[in-house]
């Protein structure tokens, strides 16, 4: 007598995988790592043991997520990793903390229930729980439509696009700097993995949603740029530019929604060297946000400018630089997915975000440099992590072209390549000159924007159901004294009506039967 | 049309005694009219062939039953703000006008029955009449008392004893004693000379009882008038009866009937199967003991429940 | 119109009267003699019929059932006068046994 | 028959006759022994009542003439599966409520020097078992009239003034009552000629004034049933009598007259007449179901509330009747197990009480605030007995409920479906405020002298009614033995 | 033999009844070991059965207690499954009970109703027609109203008045369900597919007994409009609300749901005459209304009162959905939601017993106070929010996946929605506790609380997490839920 339930013993399994998910793994091993140790190195020694209970697990999960081979152990290593982050998230323990931990925190089940419901449809459609064919399955079942609206959801919450932008923000800011350069460089990331694993690139008949997908990738870019010019502490802007790069993996991957057979390979390339590059560039601007200038000769001090600003050119797409490289496999992308508005659109537009990035990598230096040393000097080990993950960062701009875009390496030194990425950044240091002399200074804003307000509203409406539901139901305190009804049946019907009734009844029966004969 | 002008002018009185006697303000001339109709009744069961009711009825009906709702009428009437008295009032309009009317359907009802069915079927007579003089009882009624449906007399007696014990139950368990009362000297030599006669009287109504009418019952009922008339006018002196004995007297009755009820069980006949040939002796000896037990009663449902606690005769334990 | 019938005839009278003093009548004297009443016209009834019977002797059976009757009343009669009697003397504050009012 | 069998009948007359000779003895021996000689004819009484049931479950009806009399000119007394059922209840009950009063009247007890309780208790067992075997109806009538003297002496002999005014109009009421009874036998005597019961219904055929008889007959016994609206004796009397009477009272007499009663409308009713008298009783038997459920949730006294909710469960037994006709068997059935777990059951709660009673001074609901505690018995016995007059399974009377159910959905009359099921839930209003009032925590827990005694009979007899479903199939056989559809 | 496991699986709680109820107040230690040798031997009848049952032959026994009502007993698998549970957690309860109600009045009358409701629960899971599982209903509802209204207080008896109403009300409707339902198929016990030769009766008819029985069970399985009575209900003493009202009366009420939906209609005619898609429904909205409710109510119980009323209709809307993996996880939801709620009111029963915290709002601190105890019943509410790789997750997987292929997707997002919702009222349970307490918890010297209560709570939790872990193997909860509902849709065929 078989069994319908074959659930695998204690169902997480993991594997190695392909090229892909071993460089994602690679990535988000090392950031975790390094950004690990400097956090392990500048936290103080009682506390260390707090932060190991949600660093580890944060770690743990992020790494597995990538390695995850089945739909339910990706979930659980995404869970684990989403749920522990929390706790990073609401670490220095004051309000503002715990306001912005409760934020992500919400958003988080939010987006993790969403993913929940995207696999168990996709497994409920396919017999099998491994995630390789699991996009054929469900993108074939009548429930795709519904999927995709959920899968892009799911993204949209754990990448930061478009609204919930100010998620990202929250985490760096909160977080305390290593953590925050950990979340920063690998959890954003798996958000992408998840992209790669479940929708359906290689499967023709969802161009409409690569069309959204772009535009979703645009229109985030440039809000993440614009909130993040608004922003007042140097974390912020990181957090907000991540947002807007997000955006730019969207848009590859719209790409290859748009033309699944031509741009497939290059979308991927492109999200993956994009990831690399995102990863580590951003890492070691936090590190060195937290890290730089602190406390140091003036020599010093120029050094740490100038190590912060090779990250940040990278990000801008600076030649030379990782962020060139994933441009460039971005374009070729774009270029591969055929003749359409949107694709001619994004091509066009890619410049002008790389400007607004410059725009926003300028005022965070200016930040950095304004924000005097406020904590001690971060120990010797802590600086080496952040010299380490600076230098893996442009060790990338060398890797990179060899290892996955093909067209990144012949355009690398192609002249006109290269001044497509330099006019940007010297634009955006010439607005930045123009808006410095005409005083222009942004108004500030306080991080996370509309999510605050949204998180306000929600306690406010919990607390008003609860009082609702508490006055309703509240135990009638005193079960009202029983008021007895006293009832005397002698008042009700006296003895003597009643044997007067009986002497009626008689007759009636005798009737009754006598009539029935 | 064969209705003598007899019955009609019977029939008349009953009416009239029974409607007044309801009807009547007063409380004794209720009682009074009441015992007149008792005596009316027993004429009528003269017309109606019935001597054994006539004289069951005279001796219990009219006799014990008017003392004892004299004594009653006494006790209730002084007794001045007893509950029934106002109780009387309260009856509710509607219950009288419910209950007449309720009354009436009643009669109809019953008027209805008997003038639709025939009045002169055969039913038990031939059978019973038969029956008795298989069994050699002459007088039918006796036979059917006694034998054809001795168990329902077997019952009956029971009844009585109940009676007895429930007077007693409300006396608080009292037992019961004779106590005698102070009369005038006329009276006294009246009752004197007829407690003989009634006593002779009632020995030989038991003795009659088989073949003419007369019987355990209607002797029983004589001799416990008599007793009473005797009680009334303090003839008794204040016999101490023994308590053990009143009650072994009282019970007597019942536990003869019921030995010989039993006695055929245990012989292997029917319950009350008498054997043939000691018929007549055992309902002879059931008959004989049970009128002592019912004068006892008789006279004890009188004697005990008219002495209230307020004379303070009564012996209290 | 014969005889029987017509005793019959007033013994269903005096089952009505007996009932409506039974219902109407609230004083227990008066109860107990509407009871004997309706007792003395069910017994009527009875041997009326018994009466009625060609058979050469009226029929014993009404008569026994008759005589049973007459003294399961007289013992009815018994009873509820000494129940009167007895409440009256409890009501007059005479307390009876009976302490709890349960 | 058998030899053993060939005993059966006269099994019977001693049923009778034995409680009744040892009711003589036990009040001729007087105050000192009476108890004992009362004991002594109970334990034979259960014994001859067992004894029957085993005949009748063997060898199927018995029936004896008494003095080898046929009928109609003799008596006979007849026991057929449903009599013999009522007679074994009467055992059970009459038992329990024997070793209560003997448990009570310790010395020091109040109901001591009341000696008279043990005869006037055994006349009214053994005319109790007398009308439950009569096949003759006038015989009946002199059983009637001895359950109600003895009925009445014994509620009076509470002596208290309630007690008292409830005696007499339980006395009047059941006098009325019988006249009516006795008039329905001269008008059926009259027109048929014959006074056995078995022979009525051919006789009944006839003639119109024996069916009015039939129907006065059936009024009376509607009377000493206490079915509505002829139930306005029932709960003064039953209240204010000494707990083991009210036991015995509400426990068996009420379905001694209801026995007879079913018997009548199966021989009135044999003749093919009369829907409209079942339909008229059933409807009776639902008002009397909500007015009894009605009066016991606000009577203020637990006594009370039990005594109108005896009203209520008679209410069930006469709505069962209008299915009579057509499945006599299975309503049958259910009218022994609602009569044997309710009689039970009641009897268990009114020997409960009187021992709350007993330990509260009172028994009015409000000041019996944590007696529960006092008396884990008693309030235990009153939970189980609250079981069956909810019919919750698995009670007897949930087997009934279930039946009857069954029944009335099969032949379309499910208005009595629904009036059982809604009654259930009506007792629960009631049966749970007293629960609740008793296991309620006391506001002041002064200590209070409770009285040495505590309500031993009552719980086996609480907890047989309450799991009486297991004893199915024994009443089942027994029922095989009843035959209630009319010829 | 087989006969004699399922007699003493009933015998011994009913033993256990009589005894405890019997035994002198003061006699603690000797009702411990009654009650817990019961629960021991119980157990391992119920083992026994069990084994028998996934060897295909179970056993059973049938007897005609009244002319043509016949009633039965029959240890099938899905019996077992419920009986597994209702036993393994009674030994567990029975040790908590008696640490509970040291300091407690009537500690008699207590543990003998309690086994009473024990023996009442295994009726309903061992009975083999529906006659029998009404009676066995029946009496449970009867055993559990002393113990709602154990310590007397006005809010108990209120409780348990409302309890009655609930309790009553849908054991009528039951009454006419049943009696209908023996109306159009007589006499027949559980079939796995169910028996119902749909073939003869009309359509309203089936539906109209459909209606009846399942709002009659579906009182105690708390679907929304007859949930009132169990949030109320948690005025009970800890035991109670651990065992019977998040474990045993709540489940007996869904096993009653799964009789009726699989073993008597089977799930394609329930379906047909649109049963089951209106249950799926209510299920649906009790799910989220429940969950949506536990967020608001600071009150420790009655959050985890309305969790447990989200948490059943999980299991209601997982087997309402004619799918076999759907069934599967639903059933072994019974089991897994079982354990782990009852570490969460045993945790709550401590958490009052040694600090007095009623509310979700006091639980800052109490981590470092009772860490033993707090761990437990963190791993339990991240269980019951549906947190991988724990138990509560596995089933809820299976119900959402089974959604889907049963073609309903819109139930796998009910699923997702209401596991974000678990995770909203249960993450306060899990992170409260190590907060910083702001005003300094009266010093109390003792480090755990008493063993009595820690032990079982231990104990509970490590099964928990042992059920998580070995959710695959054979003869575990989820196994044998596998085989039943391969059974139903497949052998059914």
């Amino acid at each position: 007598m078989s069994s319908v339930n074959f659930t695998p013993l204690l169902f997480l399994g993991f594997a190695l995988g392909d090229t892909t998910t071993r460089t994602f793994a690679a990535t988000a091993a090392a950031v975790w790592i390094l950004a690990g140790v400097y956090a392990f190195a500048s936290e103080a020694p009682g506390k260390r043991l707090r932060l190991a209970a949600f660093y580890l697990p944060a770690a743990a999960g992020g790494i597995a997520c990538m390695l995850a081979a089945n739909a339910l152990s990706f979930y659980a290593a995404y869970t684990l990793a989403a749920l522990s982050s929390a706790g990073l998230v609401a670490w220095n323990g004051n309000e503002r903390a715990r306001k912005a931990a409760r934020i992500y925190l919400a958003l988080t089940v939010v987006s993790e229930a969403l993913l929940l419901a995207v696999l168990m449809i996709a497994a409920g459609r396919s017999w099998s729980w491994a995630l390789p064919g699991l996009r054929e399955e469900w993108a074939r079942a009548p429930e795709a439509g519904l999927v995709m609206w959920l899968l892009t959801a799911s993204l949209m919450i754990k990448c930061g696009s478009t609204i919930f932008a100010g998620i990202l923000p929250l985490q760096y800011e909160n977080a305390p700097a290593g953590a925050a350069a950990a979340l920063a460089g690998a959890s954003a990331k798996i958000g992408l993995l998840a992209m790669l694993w479940l929708l359906p690139l290689g499967v023709p008949g969802f161009e409409s949603w690569g069309a959204a997908y772009v535009a979703i990738g645009l229109s985030s870019a440039f809000l993440g740029v614009a909130l993040g010019l608004l922003a007042r502490s140097p974390r912020a802007m990181l957090g907000y530019s991540s947002a807007s790069q997000m955006g730019l993996a969207f848009v590859a991957v719209g790409a290859a929604l748009i033309a699944p057979r031509t741009a497939g390979i290059p979308a991927l390339a492109a999200v993956v060297a994009f990831t690399v590059h995102h990863a580590l560039a951003k890492s070691a601007l936090v590190l060195g946000s937290d890290a730089s200038g602190a406390g140091r000769s003036a020599i010093g001090r120029a050094l740490d400018a100038v190590l912060l600003a090779l990250p940040a050119a990278a990000l801008v797409g600076a030649p030379l630089t990782s962020g060139f490289v994933a441009k460039l496999a971005l374009k070729s992308a774009l270029a591969s997915a055929g003749p359409s508005p949107i694709v001619e659109a994004a091509t066009s537009l890619l410049p002008i975000s790389s400007v607004a990035t410059g725009l926003l990598m300028i005022r965070f230096l200016l930040a950095v440099r304004r924000s005097a040393p406020a904590q001690q000097t971060p120990p010797l080990l802590g600086r080496a992590a952040w010299y380490a993950l600076t230098g893996l960062s442009a060790a990338a701009a060398l890797a990179g072209p060899w290892s996955f875009s093909s067209y990144a390496r012949e355009h690398l030194l192609d002249p006109h390549a290269v001044w497509s990425a330099t006019w940007p950044a010297l634009a955006a240091v010439a607005l930045t000159a123009a808006a410095r002399v005409a005083r222009l200074s942004a108004p500030g804003m306080e991080t996370g924007d509309l999510l605050t307000y949204g998180h306000d509203a929600g306690l406010r409406a919990i607390a008003w159901l609860a009082g609702r539901v508490a006055k309703r139901t509240r135990p009638t305190a005193e079960t009202r004294s029983h008021r007895a009804l006293v009832l005397d049946e002698e008042r009700l019907f006296p003895t003597a009506v009643a044997m007067g009734v009986f002497v009626a009844l008689a007759v009636l029966l005798a009737v009754l039967l006598a009539r029935a004969g | 049309m064969n209705v003598a002008v007899l019955d009609v002018m019977l029939c008349a009185g009953l009416v009239w005694c029974a409607v007044s006697a309801l009807v009547k303000r007063d409380l004794f001339a209720s009682i009074v009219m009441f015992i007149s109709f008792g005596l009316l009744s027993a004429l009528a069961w003269i017309r109606l062939a019935a001597p054994d009711i006539a004289l069951a009825e005279a001796a219990i009906g009219a006799g014990a039953t008017g003392a004892l709702l004299l004594d009653a009428a006494g006790v209730l009437a002084r007794g001045d703000g007893s509950a029934a008295e106002d109780a009387e009032r309260r009856t509710p309009r509607s219950a009288n006008v419910l209950g007449t009317i309720a009354a009436g359907a009643l009669f109809a009802a019953l008027a209805w029955a008997l003038l639709s069915t025939p009045l002169d079927a055969p039913r038990l007579a031939a059978a019973a009449l038969t029956g008795a003089r298989e069994v050699g009882i002459a007088n039918p009624v006796t036979a059917v008392l006694l034998d054809f449906r001795g168990y329902d007399t077997l019952l009956e007696v029971a009844v009585l004893l109940l009676a007895v014990m429930g007077v007693m139950a409300l006396r608080s368990g009292a037992p019961v004693s004779v106590a005698s009362h102070a009369a005038d000297p006329l009276v006294r030599l009246l009752v004197g000379s007829l407690a003989p006669a009634v006593l002779l009287a009632a020995a030989y109504l038991v003795w009659a009882g088989t073949s003419s009418p007369g019987g355990a019952f209607q002797s029983g009922a004589l001799l416990g008038a008599g007793v009473i008339v005797l009680g009334l006018e303090g003839m008794l002196q204040p016999m101490r009866v023994h308590p053990g004995a009143s009650r072994l007297l009282l019970a007597a009755g019942l536990l003869a009937f019921v030995a010989a009820a039993l006695e055929p069980v245990a012989a292997g006949r029917a319950l009350l199967q008498y054997a043939p040939y000691a018929r007549k002796g055992v309902i002879l000896a059931v008959e004989g003991i049970l009128a002592l037990s019912i004068a006892t009663t008789v006279a004890g449902l009188f004697l005990a429940s008219s002495v209230t606690p307020d004379r303070g005769k009564a012996g209290r334990p | 119109m014969s005889a029987p019938l017509l005793y019959a005839l007033v013994g269903a009278g005096l089952v009505s009267l007996g009932a409506w003093g039974l219902v109407v009548r609230t004083h227990p004297v008066r109860k107990t003699v509407a009871a004997n009443l309706m007792g003395s016209g069910a017994f009527l009834i009875l041997v009326s019929a018994a009466r009625a019977t060609p058979a050469e002797r009226p029929d014993p059976v009404p008569h026994a059932l008759v005589l049973t009757g007459i003294v399961v009343t007289m013992a009815t009669t018994a009873v509820a006068l000494a129940l009167a009697k007895r409440r009256a003397a409890a009501s007059e504050g005479h307390s009876g046994e009976g302490a709890s009012d349960g | 028959m058998a030899e053993p069998g060939a005993f059966a009948p006269q099994l019977l007359g001693l049923a009778i006759v034995v409680p009744l000779a040892a009711g003589a003895v036990s009040f001729a021996l007087g105050r000192a022994r009476a108890m004992a000689a009362a004991l002594l004819g109970a334990a034979a009484a259960v014994a001859l009542a067992a004894a029957v049931a085993w005949s009748v479950a063997t060898g199927g009806a018995v029936a004896l003439d008494i003095g080898s009399w046929v009928p109609p000119l003799g008596i006979r007394l007849a026991a057929d599966g449903l009599s013999a059922l009522f007679l074994v209840l009467a055992a059970i009950v009459g038992a329990a409520v024997s070793v209560d009063a003997a448990l009570a009247s310790r010395p020091g007890a109040d109901v001591a020097d009341r000696w008279l309780f043990w005869p006037l208790w055994l006349f009214l067992w053994s005319a109790v078992n007398g009308l439950f075997l009569t096949a003759d109806v006038f015989n009946a009538y002199v059983c009637l009239e001895l359950i109600g003297f003895s009925a009445v002496a014994l509620v009076a002999s509470k002596g208290s003034k309630a007690a008292l005014d409830a005696a007499l109009s339980y006395l009047f009421a059941s006098v009325l009552g019988a006249m009516t009874y006795l008039v329905g036998v001269g008008l059926v005597y009259l027109a048929s000629g014959t006074l056995a019961l078995d022979a009525l219904d051919s006789a009944v055929h006839g003639s119109a004034s024996a069916r009015i008889g039939l129907g006065l007959m059936l009024a009376g016994l509607v009377l000493k049933t206490a079915l509505f609206p002829a139930h306005f004796w029932l709960p003064t009397a039953h209240s204010s009598a000494p707990p083991q009477v009210s036991a015995a009272l509400s426990g068996v007499v009420v379905k001694s007259s209801y026995l007879l009663a079913v018997r009548l409308l199966v021989a009135a009713t044999g003749a093919g007449s009369g829907p409209g008298l079942r339909l008229t009783l059933a409807a009776l038997g639902a008002v009397a179901i909500v007015w009894g459920s009605a009066m016991a949730l606000a009577s203020q006294r637990l006594k009370l509330m039990i005594a109108y909710s005896t009203v209520a469960q008679v209410g069930y037994l006469f709505v069962m009747l209008p299915l009579l006709e057509e499945r006599a068997a299975t309503v049958g059935l259910a009218i022994a197990l609602h009569a044997l777990s309710h009689g039970m059951a009641k009897a268990a709660m009114f020997l409960a009480a009187g021992d709350i009673a007993d330990a509260a001074g009172t028994d009015r609901f409000d000041a019996l605030a944590g007696v529960g505690r006092e008396r884990p018995v008693a309030a235990l016995s009153l939970g189980l007995a609250g079981v069956t007059m909810l019919g919750l399974p698995p009670s007897g009377s949930f087997a009934a409920k279930w039946l009857v159910v069954q029944s009335s959905l099969a032949s379309g009359q499910w208005w009595i479906a629904a009036v059982v099921v809604g009654g259930g839930l009506l007792a629960a209003l009631y049966v749970f405020r007293a629960l609740a009032s008793l296991l309620a925590k006391p506001d002041r827990s002064e200590a209070r002298t409770p009285k040495p005694r505590t309500a031993w009979a009552a719980l086996p007899l609480a907890a047989v009614s309450a799991t009486l479903l297991l004893a199915g199939p024994a009443i089942s056989r027994l029922m095989a033995a009843t035959s209630l559809a009319g010829r | 033999m087989a006969v004699l496991a399922l007699a003493v699986s009933l015998i011994a709680p009913l033993l256990a009844a009589a005894g405890s109820l019997a035994f002198r107040e003061s006699w603690r230690r000797s009702r411990l070991a009654l009650n817990a040798a019961a629960a021991v031997a119980t157990a391992a009848a119920v083992g026994a059965l069990t084994v028998r049952a996934a060897g295909g032959t179970p056993a059973g026994v049938r007897a005609e207690i009244l002319p043509g009502v016949v009633m039965g007993l029959r240890a099938d698998l899905a019996g077992a499954l419920f009986a597994t549970m209702t036993s393994v957690l009674w030994v567990v309860t029975a040790v908590y009970a008696h640490g509970y109600m040291r300091n407690r009045q009537s500690q008699g009358r207590f543990f003998g109703f309690f086994a009473l409701a024990i023996f009442s629960a295994l009726g309903v899971a061992f009975a083999a027609d529906m006659l029998t599982l009404f009676v066995f209903f029946e009496v449970l509802s009867l055993a559990t109203y002393p113990l709602v209204t154990h310590d007397g207080s006005p809010e108990a008896r209120s409780a348990g008045a409302r309890y009655l109403v609930y309790a009553l009300g849908g054991g009528t409707a039951l009454l006419l369900g049943v009696a209908g339902l023996r109306a159009i198929a007589p006499g027949e016990s559980f079939v796995a597919g169910g028996h119902l030769a749909a073939a003869g009766t009309a359509v309203p008819a089936l539906r109209a007994v459909f209606a009846l029985l399942v709002a009659g069970f579906g009182v105690k399985a708390a679907l929304v409009p007859l949930h009132g009575w169990l949030p109320r209900a948690m005025v009970a003493p800890a035991p109670v609300s651990a065992l019977l009202h998040a474990v045993a009366v709540v489940k007996s009420g869904v096993f009653g749901i799964v009789r009726v939906v699989h073993f008597v209609y089977g799930p394609d005619l329930a379906a047909r005459i649109g049963g089951t898609p209106v249950l799926a429904a209510v299920a649906a909205v009790t799910v989220l209304f429940g969950a949506a409710m536990a967020i608001t109510r600071d009150d420790l119980k009655a959050r985890l009162a309305y969790s447990t009323i989200s948490q059943l209709s999980y299991i209601v809307l997982g087997l309402s959905l004619p799918n076999a993996v759907a069934l599967a996880g639903a059933l072994g939801h019974i089991v897994h939601h079982g354990v782990m709620k009852i570490v969460l009111f045993f945790w709550a029963g401590a958490l009052y017993e040694e600090l007095k915290v009623k509310r979700v709002s006091q639980l800052d601190g109490t981590a470092r106070r009772m860490p033993l105890t707090t761990l437990a019943a963190v791993s339990a509410a991240l269980g019951l929010a549906g947190i991988p790789p724990l138990a509560g997750f596995v089933t809820k997987w299976l119900m959402g996946k089974g959604a889907t292929t049963a073609g309903s997707a819109w139930a796998t997002l009910v699923y997702a929605g209401a596991g974000a919702l678990a995770v909203a009222y249960a993450w306060p349970l899990v992170t409260r506790p190590f907060r910083r307490p702001d005003a300094e918890r009266p010093r109390r010297d003792r480090f755990e609380g008493d063993p009595w209560l820690v032990v079982p709570v231990a104990v509970a939790a490590v099964l928990a997490l042992a059920l998580a872990a070995t959710a695959g193997a054979d003869a575990m909860p989820l196994d044998i839920a596998g085989r039943v509902a391969f059974d139903v849709f497949w052998r059914g065929r």
